[in-house]
């Protein structure tokens, strides 16, 4: 009985954006007479939380709290396109469109509070629902009450259009030349797995990874993708095909029972650190973070079992059945590599 | 509605009679956990189902040496049957919580490789099956249900109603291999029951393998070479290499007959050894 | 003796209330209480048993709603997620899961809630590895379940406090 | 840079509470009075001629509203990707002539329950010439293979080539000079999305002549849009609702349930649902393509890469649907975030008779970082150079030129790797330590091209 333990590292780059471009998203905000911020997207959260980094940004750029930002999202009769949710370009591009949308409503927002404030627009300041001049902050204002005076005095609306878009791009078929990203995040995960040299079995005991995201928009929902990723990334390493037998088409699983993802207790320690490098082109700095999460722990663990037992198993999922038939070949006919004995 | 009548009778002998009068065109359920899959994907369009849950097969009772299981006790309170340590610790780790509260002993053992996994332990502990039709009732060996199903020994208008196990004598194992750590269907699962004398030598041998063929089978190759013998890494192993040779197993999603034939040996093994360790403790 | 044909009458006491219904024979507790009562929160994930998305408790256990047909629940006491907490309030478990962002896209929520609160009320000290082992029939495949484990710990220790 | 407000703090989800409540509302919460439900008859084989479908005893099935056949959809074609230039269109909305996987949609039937609807769908008859299916991706490219494509062979045509390429500095060169080749192939097989919610599409049709569609789309206006196109219908006739989707991985952009519903809903006159089953979500719905790459590496004795040439097989399966797209970006990304002087890459998209690939998660990249990932680490184990080393020496830097043409801007590989040596208390060595996404200067890279490579303007 063997149980053998190994360390792999991995080092990973995601591209942020729908590759090649040519993908807008629109926004269109309102401010209603209480000064509440309606934002009309036609965008789609999948669970990752769309809709409150998209509230958090808009509040952001206007400076309104939180609570006063409505997104209304999901609707082609109510609101302008949107490309979609996917290839981490949510946060981006929509957090783009949104702070475009902001800042002309928060223009039209200062021009009123200005003449409320016998102020000029260019010295006030708007910060969690407040309009003050700046250096004076006792000179001040509600966005309320500038909503109400904005309808019910001068007639004028307070509202924003935005919109992101990269330009399309093509690809040189010669060279293969292209624009496929707006920026970058990257990753390194560090994985730490037990080979039972027995039964073939695989666990993977730690990982540990450091994110470079951009600026987060909200830490926990960043945290979110990094733990679901990892345990996602964890499941294809180790678990998962629709083909079992690829390429052949046999015993292609239709249940839970036959196509297993991890439950609660398959989860490994999950260690991570984020870095925080703005980009130049995300709303304040953002760069995707989605997608990324499940891809550096497949090749750390495929690392870490070489390191454990000296057997490189390129074909995933790393089944058991593979690692005990590599470790027999390795066995047969003996092969280098290093194997470290914990 | 494709589904016309829904019985659900309030005793046994109900139940017979309605097996008996609807005959095949009845689907018979017991927590559900099978039949209802199939509805829902759209592959089984039942006229006539029964339920078993209200028929009053639900208790365990003691008699004289054995444990009687009605077929309609869940897997959630089998695991509880400390009694029959095997039994209750496949139990434990069947399927996930939920399916545990719903289904149940009886319905367990209509399920094919890899399910099914209480089988495994009811062979070794050389369980009896309680079946009841309109002719009355009669138990046989569990193996003879498993070899016999369908048609054979067990006929289409007998309603399994009950477990017969004996309490056990000496030392029981039960280890199963799945694909994760939990909720998992198994690759290999092993129930061994061992009695040994004094001398460590083995007096009786039950041991039976799940998924190494289409129903949970008896290792009767691996019990024959530990019978007799003392038990020690000699016997051990050749206790391990019959099971394996016996086994005949299926390529499924989760594993190739290759890797299960190889871990019924394997499993086999590691549940001697515990054996021995424990007997080594004892001492 | 119960025959029934084409629509059966069942009652039973959901979320402390009784209720009657008329069914087609073979209709499952996640259909009567989806398309029927018209209460959502208990989600139809796969219709298998192996997704916990339509977890409801039924006399308090954990109870797989697709596999279940409502005739069988006659007379019994059924939990759904909107039994728990009232309008405008939370369980400690919803608290906690809101808190620890243990919900994303909140499809299994519903199912994860109450496989948990039935694990707090058997056990209201639950290891880590307990809790895990109770949820193990309870897919997620947003979170990574670190989160809504931790959830459950923080619910299970603020429960203990507010006794 | 300005002190931020709100954003960088954790805030409570503005969902959570509908989440843990279960009031969120997801599309399967839709109901309307006296909706119908829809089941799919699916194609029994992985490839071949469709003779006859016989819908007759489904129809008379007591409960029946409608069957839909490949007649009743207007333009019976897939178009996902036409709207960005992707053709030409191959995948039928239903199948009418022949089959190209196991499960492709063949006829529609919409009934008063989805028990009745499942129990009609059994009742029709289809009578399929199988043929054999093409499964194995050599096999595909090799000319022994049938041509699953109409256009005679079984890759994607990319400006009339079969393949996309890369092709910077000078790769020969680069082997000749290097002073060890590494090769690798690696190989992974599709996997499904698997989210908790399947794909659920409920129709309304409305009294002024529009439909209201509630669907889990991933992208509105895209499957408005298409929709129209394969209705005939004018967009303005289209209402799309959504927005809140139950988990969807990059499985719910392929457009798949709205068409069928809103052509139930039109010749029934009544709202249908289509949710599809776990087993359809499993075995039918388009999956994270297989792929087989192949790294062919010149590396020299202090571990810099000085070229690699790669071959890379994705499987598509049996139609389009986003992998032609997804193959550019694995194009993009599979040399991987290393500054490599000499890169040849020839990628293809190509076919089998197996369920669609399509985008998930990662699209194109998951398998590129893979394959480099390992790769990186044979070549450390096969010139005996530390797996951080190998990393941090070859990582791409700020201002250095990528394969494609694409001054690196955002770097921050080297970064991460020393945040993640610092996490695991891993001890680098000072020039490692060094190390930042900054340092590179011109003149470095410059020495690094192979011998006879073009010179890049930068």
């Amino acid at each position: 009985m063997a149980k053998v333990r190994g360390r792999g590292i991995a080092a990973v780059n995601y591209p942020t954006g729908m590759n090649l471009g040519g993908d807008p998203s629109q926004a269109l905000i309102f401010c209603q007479p209480t000064g509440n911020f309606s934002v009309k997207l036609a965008s789609t959260d999948l669970g990752q939380g769309l809709k409150t980094a998209i509230a958090q940004i808009a509040a952001e750029t206007l400076g309104a709290s939180l609570d006063t930002i409505i997104v209304d999202t999901g609707d082609t009769d109510s609101a302008p396109h949107c490309m979609g949710t996917f290839a981490s370009r949510g946060t981006h591009r929509i957090g783009n469109a949104v702070i475009m949308a902001a800042r002309e409503a928060r223009q039209a927002l200062l021009d009123i509070a200005a003449e409320e404030l016998e102020a000029v627009p260019e010295d006030l300041v708007a910060a969690n629902g407040e309009i003050y001049v700046k250096g004076s902050p006792h000179r001040k204002i509600s966005i309320p009450e500038v909503a109400g005076a904005a309808h019910f005095k001068y007639g004028r609306t307070i509202s924003g259009r935005g919109i992101f878009l990269k330009p399309l791009s093509k690809v040189d078929p010669e060279t293969g030349a292209c624009d496929p990203d707006s920026t970058e995040a990257h990753a390194t995960t560090v994985a730490d797995v037990e080979v039972d040299t027995e039964t073939g079995e695989v666990t993977v005991l730690r990982l540990a990874s450091a994110y470079e995201v951009g600026q987060q928009v909200n830490p926990e929902m960043v945290n979110g993708q990094i733990i679901g990723g990892a345990v996602m990334g964890m499941a294809h390493a180790l678990m998962e095909s629709v083909f079992p037998y690829y390429p052949s088409l046999d015993h292609h699983p239709g249940s839970f029972s036959e196509y297993l993802i991890p439950t609660a207790l398959d989860v490994p320690e999950i260690e991570s650190v984020v870095l925080e490098y703005p980009s130049s082109n995300g709303p304040y700095g953002v760069k995707g973070v989605g997608e990324m999460t499940a891809n550096s722990p497949i090749p750390a663990i495929v690392n870490a079992i070489y390191d454990a037992v000296g057997v490189w198993i390129t074909d995933l999922p790393v089944t058991p059945e593979k690692v005990l038939r590599a470790l027999e070949e390795k066995e047969a006919y003996g092969s280098a590599g290093s194997r470290r004995n914990q | 509605m494709t589904t016309t009548d829904f019985f659900i009778p309030c005793s046994v002998n109900e139940a017979v009679d309605l097996l008996s009068e609807h005959g095949e065109e009845l689907v018979v359920m017991g927590g559900g956990t099978i039949m209802m899959y199939l509805v829902n994907e759209g592959r089984l369009f039942p006229r006539k189902v029964m339920s078993l849950r209200r028929s009053g097969m639900d208790e365990v009772r003691a008699v004289d040496g054995h444990v009687e299981i009605g077929a309609g006790v869940t897997i959630a309170r089998i695991a509880q049957l400390d009694a029959l340590s095997i039994l209750a610790q496949a139990a434990r780790i069947l399927g996930g919580p939920a399916v545990r509260n719903m289904a149940t002993i009886g319905g367990n053992l209509f399920a094919h490789a890899p399910y099914g996994d209480l089988g495994v332990p009811l062979l070794a502990l050389d369980a009896r099956i309680e079946l009841r039709s309109k002719r009355g009732q009669r138990t046989i060996p569990l193996e003879q249900f498993f070899a016999g199903h369908p048609g054979g020994e067990y006929l289409a208008a007998e309603l399994v109603t009950a477990l017969h196990v004996p309490l056990p004598q000496g030392h029981g194992v039960y280890l199963k291999l799945g694909r994760r750590h939990a909720n998992t269907p198994s690759v290999v699962a092993v129930a061994a029951q061992i009695t040994l004398d004094d001398n460590n030598v083995c007096r009786a041998a039950r041991i039976a393998l799940g998924a190494a063929s289409p129903r949970p089978m008896r290792a009767v190759r691996a019990e024959a070479a530990l019978v007799g013998e003392r038990l020690d890494d000699a016997s051990i192993t050749a206790a391990a290499e019959a099971a394996m040779s016996e086994s005949d197993p299926a390529t499924d999603a989760l594993a190739s007959a290759w890797y299960r034939r190889r871990m019924a040996g394997l499993y086999v093994r590691k549940a001697l050894e515990q054996v021995a360790h424990a007997r080594s403790g004892a001492q | 003796m119960n025959t029934l044909t084409d629509t059966l009458t069942v009652t039973f006491k959901l979320n402390s209330k009784p209720v009657a219904l008329a069914v087609p024979p073979l209709t499952t507790l996640r259909s009567a209480l989806r398309e029927h009562l018209h209460l959502h929160a208990t989600k139809a994930g796969c219709g298998q048993g192996g997704c916990g998305s339509c977890t409801v408790l039924v006399n308090g256990e954990p109870t797989l709603s697709c596999l279940l047909p409502v005739a069988l629940v006659e007379g019994q006491e059924v939990t759904t997620l909107e039994g728990i907490s009232s309008y405008g309030s939370l369980h400690p478990l919803q608290e906690a899961f809101y808190e620890h962002f243990a919900a994303q896209c909140g499809y299994c929520t519903s199912g994860m809630i109450l496989t948990a609160k039935a694990l707090l009320e058997r056990n209201p000290h639950p290891s880590r590895e307990e809790i895990a082992e109770a949820l193990s029939g309870n897919m997620c495949r947003c979170t990574g379940y670190l989160p809504i484990v931790e959830a459950i710990e923080d619910a299970a220790r603020k429960m203990e406090e507010g006794q | 840079m300005k002190q931020l407000g709100i954003v960088g703090q954790s805030v409570r989800r503005t969902d959570g509470i509908g989440h843990v409540t279960g009031t969120t509302r997801y599309v399967d919460d839709v109901f309307y009075p006296n909706m119908l439900w829809l089941k799919m008859v699916r194609s029994p084989v992985a490839r071949g001629i469709i003779h006859s479908v016989d819908t007759s005893q489904a129809e008379a099935f007591p409960g029946v509203a409608a069957v839909i056949t490949a007649r009743d959809v207007p333009n019976n074609w897939y178009t996902i990707l036409g709207l960005i230039g992707i053709g030409p269109n191959d995948e039928p909305v239903l199948a009418d002539s022949e089959v190209m996987y196991e499960g492709e949609p063949i006829c529609a039937i919409v009934a008063e329950s989805e028990e009745i609807a499942c129990e009609a769908a059994s009742l029709v008859r289809v009578e399929i010439e199988e043929q054999e299916p093409v499964l194995d991706l050599e096999y595909a490219l090799s000319p022994q293979a049938p041509a699953i494509k109409k256009w005679g062979n079984n890759t994607y045509m990319y400006d009339g080539m079969d393949h996309r390429q890369v092709r910077f500095g000078n790769i020969e060169a680069a082997f000749a000079q290097a002073d060890h080749i590494i090769e690798g192939s690696y190989q992974m097989s599709p996997i499904e999305h698997v989210p908790m919610e399947t794909h659920v599409c409920v129709v309304n049709p409305e009294g002024d002549g529009r439909l209201t569609v509630h669907t889990n789309t991933q992208a509105l206006y895209f499957s408005l849009d298409n929709t129209a196109i394969i209705l005939k219908m004018p967009t303005h006739r289209l209402h799309f609702i959504g927005g809140t989707v139950g988990g969807g991985f990059g499985g719910k952009v392929d457009v798949i349930t709205e068409p069928i519903t809103c052509i139930a809903a039109m010749k029934t006159g009544r709202a249908v649902k289509w949710r599809w089953t776990r087993e359809e979500e499993f075995r039918r719905s388009s999956t994270r393509a297989g792929a087989k790459i192949e790294f062919r590496d010149a590396v020299m004795n202090d571990g810099r890469i000085i070229g690699r040439k790669v071959r890379s097989l994705q499987d598509a399966g049996a139609y389009h649907r986003h992998s032609p797209y997804g193959l550019q970006k694995h194009m993009a990304n599979v040399a991987g975030p290393y500054n490599i002087p000499n890169v040849w890459i020839d990628a293809y998209c190509v076919y089998t008779n197996r369920q669609p690939a399509s985008a998930m998660r990662g699209f194109g990249v998951t398998e590129a970082s893979f394959a480099v990932e390992v790769q990186m680490e044979k070549i450390a184990r096969t010139i005996g150079i530390d797996s951080w080393e190998i990393r941090m020496v070859n990582a791409y830097r700020n201002g250095q030129m990528r394969a494609i043409r694409k001054v690196v801007e955002d770097a921050t590989l080297v970064e991460t790797i020393k945040a993640a040596a610092d996490l695991v208390g891993y001890e680098l060595p000072a020039h490692l330590r060094a190390m930042h996404s900054n340092d590179y200067t011109r003149e470095d890279n410059d020495q690094s091209h192979g011998e006879g490579a073009p010179r890049h303007d930068r």
